[in-house]
């Protein structure tokens, strides 16, 4: 919703005293109505414009809104620029009644409306703006389901290879082969990033395996819920491989919250313990390519992956393997090989295919109407867009 | 000698180096400036070393990565000694952002947020600069306030800078009546979300503790419909992105962006979709920006390091490519 | 003062750079400098800011931020071995509510808005000049729909990239990788004014042998 | 009962936030506001585990005088003394001219810009090693980032000024910006919403648990 409520600067309220009075025609017909889908603090009025409001020569300098609250004496709330028919009034409360008028003014003299019926704003239990948003989220989260049930019972689902992924069991074995040290860094960013959370589950299968070669992983981390969360998943890992007496709590540690503090410390970690293997996944910002480089010059095989759109050709040039995007989210599943998470991937794709189907049939459509304009055409399109079109 | 030894004969060597330099300092000593011989001189001399780097690459030895450092240290300390400035072509989102604040009206209110800490400050500082001396310029009324806790300090900066200038001074601008520091506020982007009904709420006080009804600058400022335009220095999150989507998109505000170059790409996209006036982006905007302020600041000041730099990576990377094509791909696809 | 400040600064700035040369006893020094001030800067900043400035002065005025320090609490119980697993609920209840506004909000922004931003006319009536042009235009929103289109069937999962689905999705990976040389580009450019900062700091602010 | 209540809770408060941005009543509306709050709670709360984990670590290493010892001893007195002066100095610890200001604007800020800003010879040393020609695709990234790295400086419109307006070097730049750029960017970002969906649906329908030690 965008309002064209814009201060005018020189506001008409003082009238001058001009010798010709310029008489101009009040706005009419003032509606005011419920905002749909709130919580009950917004109205909105429409109204019409003065006839003397005209885009060439109009005499209309601006429009004030008054409003009574509880039938009490009208206050200006707002001025807004001469062409205005609508004003969203936010911030009420859904227990006050509401009235308004609009007063047209001119350079030397004003008029005013009728007053509007006096109302209370609603509030409504379902934003149904979010209709169609809620039924493709459905199908989505449906066919992840769907395919997790499917796989359940039993049935073999296909995957295709992700490179990155692949590289994880080798990658491990050649630090414990070299006798070195694996360092896993989940990103900067708190539990309360999905990304941190994906590292987290790959996190989980990556000790699993650690735990089963008894290699030796270390983990410096700038949060300390994610300290907490990581140590839980370690150790999860080490019960469930049957080696609890081999964990400890010192394979992870908290440093610094401080982005370049962290940074600092860690890269002191890669020269002086040269890990034979660094996994670099989760949220990273501009430290991505301090520590992909560091750790590309002590001959570590990196693993990296991240949903940030901009720190990703750094992982692309520095490291071995990137796992771009999506591939991040994809990989704990995949690397757990269990089928019902393999099947959350396949849902992934069934979203890819709407996204696609929809995107395809939008631009014919779009590109046939804006060449020929056909009625119809033109229905079907505003339809599609209408559907992915998010209005809050 | 030992490499221990040379080690703490570079560090004796740099330590007096330093103390010369800052007793010269200290003592009232002025900038160095080559001239423009010594300036090509040095010029020559690095394309002369580069020649010689290709030459040792195609023979099959690839330099260590120090050697690429230091021709970035060289790259972009020298130029700041050099005489030379450069033209700079003006590309279109900043002219639009020019334009865009050079059509208000004087008296207008302009919202600037400062979403940047000091490690951005190289880039974002001299927009800052440019952007509030422009505004003061043409009698806007300045409302300064920051998602990142260390934004504010960066505009008191900012501000100190542009109003001790002779023709600032002049124009006698008052705190509380031509600029206002509201500060800093936690909460990102709630912070816009609330802003939207009341500054007042996310501001009761400004950065110094006086009450927001108390400053006649914003006292009738209720929401973002009193503001006229709004521009937003951002380096990261919360910034840019969360302006665009809930003041632009939700009150209607215009709005011009500053950006770190990391950022920037993803802005375009707002730009094309006619979200944003226009965008500044990193150094080279900032540089452009102040051309078109007719005001020679660090940005522009320090755009021929920024070139440079430029040349020496893309040296770098034609080196490294015709090393790999000349010398034998196999032999260069190793680390070196 | 002033003079050891400046020198200070310099200081850690220099042990910074050293790390370039190789990790020395200088860097190392820096190095435990930086995290300890760093983690204490951020104690002290979470704890005036976030527990002071938002629990303990908010919560007169609203009773639901009892329920972020009982949360902090029960994370606290961590301390004590005996009952530390308890501390898994706050934890859960953060992961629950991060993925539940999390798969919503990114369902929005990410998925429908850019479906949205992607459905426009090929041909479009406006035409400036040079790459700005007809032809250039028509060209790159061709690029547009056919990038994003084979840049989601890169990202299929369920089927093998063989035949004419492998290059079509070749096709995707090749606009991806444009896509980050183009960033890396625009990036490079950021980077390298960082260190001019620092530069401006050691030869104009220290040594004063910039004009 | 200690593995199956956090799976409860993490699917009940899960669901929760999905449902509350479809309701605009209150208290839905406030629960993203107020989740926010909490989290900054908790964060705060939380640090002391890593303060105390961060000196373990360090008195650890300094008692045994393990090897780099006296570094620990460093980590330990700089975390006190910012962690002192801080705390004494009261909630307007921040104010230009406290304490904990003049150790912000000596320290702090040199040494976490100077790491930033290393960074740009990172970038150099990348680009000399791994930007090579090798196949098509890592042709494709280098070309592109050339044409953009000329095109945003003024030395690229220098090189190609022999192209009428419009055509330089500067021009192409932001056509790659504007049009490959953005369709492998949304190509990228619709994948990612994918993927979170994804995952958060795991996380919340209990699939994925091991962030809460978690296994079968």
């Amino acid at each position: 919703m965008v309002v064209p409520a814009r201060a005018v600067p020189e506001p008409a309220d003082s009238l001058k005293a001009d010798s010709v009075e310029i008489i101009i025609a009040p706005p009419t017909s003032p509606v005011v109505s419920d905002f749909k889908y709130d919580d009950g603090n917004s109205l909105i009025l429409t109204w019409v414009p003065s006839i003397d409001d005209l885009p060439v020569g109009g005499k209309v300098l601006s429009y004030h809104i008054f409003r009574s609250d509880n039938g009490g004496e009208a206050k200006k709330i707002a001025e807004l620029i001469p062409g205005a028919n609508y004003y969203k009034d936010e911030d009420l409360y859904s227990d006050t009644n509401y009235a308004y008028h609009v007063v047209a003014l001119s350079s030397n003299s004003r008029a005013a409306s009728f007053q509007t019926a006096s109302i209370r704003p609603q509030r409504e239990w379902v934003n149904l703006n979010l209709k169609y948003l809620f039924f493709i989220a459905l199908i989505i989260a449906a066919s992840v389901i769907y395919f997790i049930e499917t796989a359940k019972r039993g049935k073999k689902l296909f995957v295709r290879k992700i490179a990155g992924l692949e590289a994880v069991d080798e990658a491990i074995g050649r630090a414990t082969e070299m006798g070195r040290t694996i360092l896993f860094i989940p990103g900067i960013h708190d539990m309360d990033d999905v990304q941190t959370l994906a590292a987290i589950t790959i996190l989980g299968r990556v000790s699993r395996v650690v735990a089963d070669y008894d290699t030796k992983i270390r983990m410096p981390v700038a949060r300390s819920l994610v300290m907490t969360a990581a140590r839980e998943t370690i150790k999860a890992s080490y019960m469930s491989a049957g080696r609890p007496d081999a964990y400890n709590d010192d394979m992870v540690n908290y440093v610094t919250d401080e982005q370049f503090g962290y940074v600092a410390a860690v890269d002191g970690i890669m020269v002086r313990e040269k890990p034979a293997t660094i996994f670099l996944l989760g949220a990273f910002f501009a430290e991505s390519l301090i520590l992909a480089e560091t750790g590309n010059s002590v001959g570590a095989i990196q693993i990296a992956g991240t949903a940030r759109p901009a720190q990703l050709p750094f992982f692309i040039a520095a490291c071995d393997f990137t796992l771009i995007g999506e591939e991040l989210f994809a990989a704990s599943a995949y690397l757990s090989g269990e089928p019902k998470q393999l099947g959350s991937l396949k849902g992934q794709d069934v979203g890819k295919g709407i996204a696609m189907l929809a995107i395809l049939l939008g631009v014919l459509l779009s590109t046939i109407a804006a060449v020929g304009d056909t009625e119809t055409i033109t229905d079907i399109l505003n339809f599609i867009t209408r559907v992915f079109t998010v209005t809050n | 000698m030992s490499t221990k030894a040379k080690e703490i004969l570079a560090i004796t060597i740099i330590v007096i180096f330093c103390l010369i330099f800052y007793i010269r300092k200290v003592n009232g000593g002025e900038g160095i400036l080559f001239s423009s011989l010594v300036a090509w001189l040095v010029i020559g001399a690095m394309v002369l070393s580069l020649v010689w780097i290709l030459i040792l690459t195609i023979r099959g030895r690839l330099i260590s990565r120090r050697v690429v450092f230091i021709y970035v240290g060289i790259a972009l300390a020298l130029p700041l000694f050099m005489p030379f400035t450069q033209r700079i072509p003006i590309s279109p989102e900043v002219r639009a952002l020019y334009n865009s604040v050079e059509t208000l009206k004087p008296g207008s209110k302009v919202l600037i947020s400062f979403d940047f800490d000091p490690p951005s400050a190289p880039e974002l500082q001299p927009m800052a600069e440019s952007f509030i001396r422009l505004c003061f310029e043409r009698d806007l009324k300045v409302i300064i306030m920051g998602l990142w806790p260390q934004g504010p300090q960066q505009a008191n900066m900012a501000l100190e800078k542009v109003l001790s200038d002779e023709k600032m001074k002049v124009k006698n601008l008052q705190y509380g009546e031509d600029y206002v520091n509201l500060g800093f506020q936690t909460g990102n982007e709630f912070v816009i979300q609330r802003m939207g009904s009341s500054f007042e709420s996310m501001f009761p006080t400004d950065y110094r503790g006086t009450a927001y009804d108390s400053l006649p600058l914003v006292r009738n400022v209720k929401n973002f419909s009193n503001i006229d335009y709004s521009f937003n220095l951002s380096a990261g999150f919360p910034g840019s992105v969360e302006w665009v989507q809930i003041a632009v998109d939700r009150y209607g505000v215009q709005l011009g962006l500053g950006n770190t170059a990391v950022q920037a790409p993803q802005m375009y996209t707002y730009l094309n979709a006619g979200q944003i006036t226009g965008i500044l982006g990193g150094m080279n905007g900032g540089a452009e920006f102040e051309f078109l302020c007719k005001y020679k600041g660090k940005a522009t000041k320090f755009m021929l390091s920024q070139s440079f730099a430029h040349m020496i990576v893309i040296a770098f990377i034609i080196i490294g490519n015709v090393a790999f094509f000349l010398g034998g791909r196999k032999s260069a696809l190793k680390k070196s | 003062m002033e003079h050891f400040a400046l020198w200070l600064a310099a200081f850690l700035t220099l042990g910074i750079i050293s790390f370039l040369y190789k990790d020395n006893a200088w860097y190392k020094l820096t190095e435990a400098i930086f995290v300890g001030l760093s983690a204490g800067y951020w104690f002290v900043t979470l704890f005036w800011d976030n527990f002071y400035g938002k629990f303990w002065i908010g919560k007169g005025e609203h009773a639901y931020l009892y329920v972020g320090a009982f949360l902090g609490l029960l994370m606290l119980l961590r301390l004590i071995p005996k009952i530390g697993w308890i501390s898994r609920w706050p934890l859960s209840f953060i992961v629950g509510a991060t993925s539940g506004l999390w798969l919503i909000n990114y369902f929005s922004s990410n998925i429908m808005k850019q479906v949205q931003a992607t459905i426009f006319p090929l041909f479009s009536s406006q035409y400036g000049a040079g790459f700005d042009a007809g032809a250039a235009t028509v060209i790159g929103n061709l690029v547009i729909f056919l990038g994003t289109f084979t840049g989601l069937v890169y990202f299929f999962f369920s089927k093998e990239h063989k035949g004419a689905f492998g290059y079509t999705a070749k096709v995707g990976i090749w606009v991806i990788m444009i896509t980050f040389g183009a960033s890396f580009g625009y990036t490079v450019m950021s980077r390298m004014s960082l260190f001019i900062g620092r530069i401006d700091f050691l030869l104009s602010d220290w040594l004063g042998m910039i004009l | 009962m200690r593995r199956e209540i956090p799976l409860i809770i993490t699917g009940i408060v899960g669901v929760g936030f999905v449902i509350q941005y479809f309701i605009p009543h209150a208290p839905f509306s406030y629960m993203s506001d107020w989740f926010s709050d909490w989290f900054s709670i908790v964060g705060a709360c939380a640090i002391v585990l890593g303060a105390l984990n961060l000196m373990k670590m360090s008195a650890q290493k300094v008692i045994r005088k393990k090897k780099d010892w006296g570094y620990a001893l460093v980590i330990i007195a700089s975390f006190l003394l910012i962690v002192i002066i801080g705390l004494s100095e009261g909630k307007d610890f921040r104010v230009p001219g406290t304490r904990f200001d003049w150790l912000y604007n000596y320290m702090y800020i040199p040494l976490s810009a100077t790491m930033f800003a290393i960074l740009a010879f990172f970038v150099a040393s990348a680009s000399y090693r791994a930007f090579r020609a090798r196949n098509f695709e890592a042709t494709l990234l280098l070309v592109a980032a050339f044409f953009v790295m000329l095109g945003r400086v003024p030395v690229g419109d220098v090189l190609s000024g022999f192209m009428p307006e419009g055509w330089r070097l500067s021009d192409l730049a932001s056509w790659v910006m504007n049009y490959p750029q953005s369709a492998g960017q949304r190509a990228i970002m619709i994948g990612i919403g994918l993927g979170i969906v994804s995952t958060s649906l795991r996380v919340i329908l209990g699939i994925e648990r091991s962030h809460i030690g978690g296994g079968k």
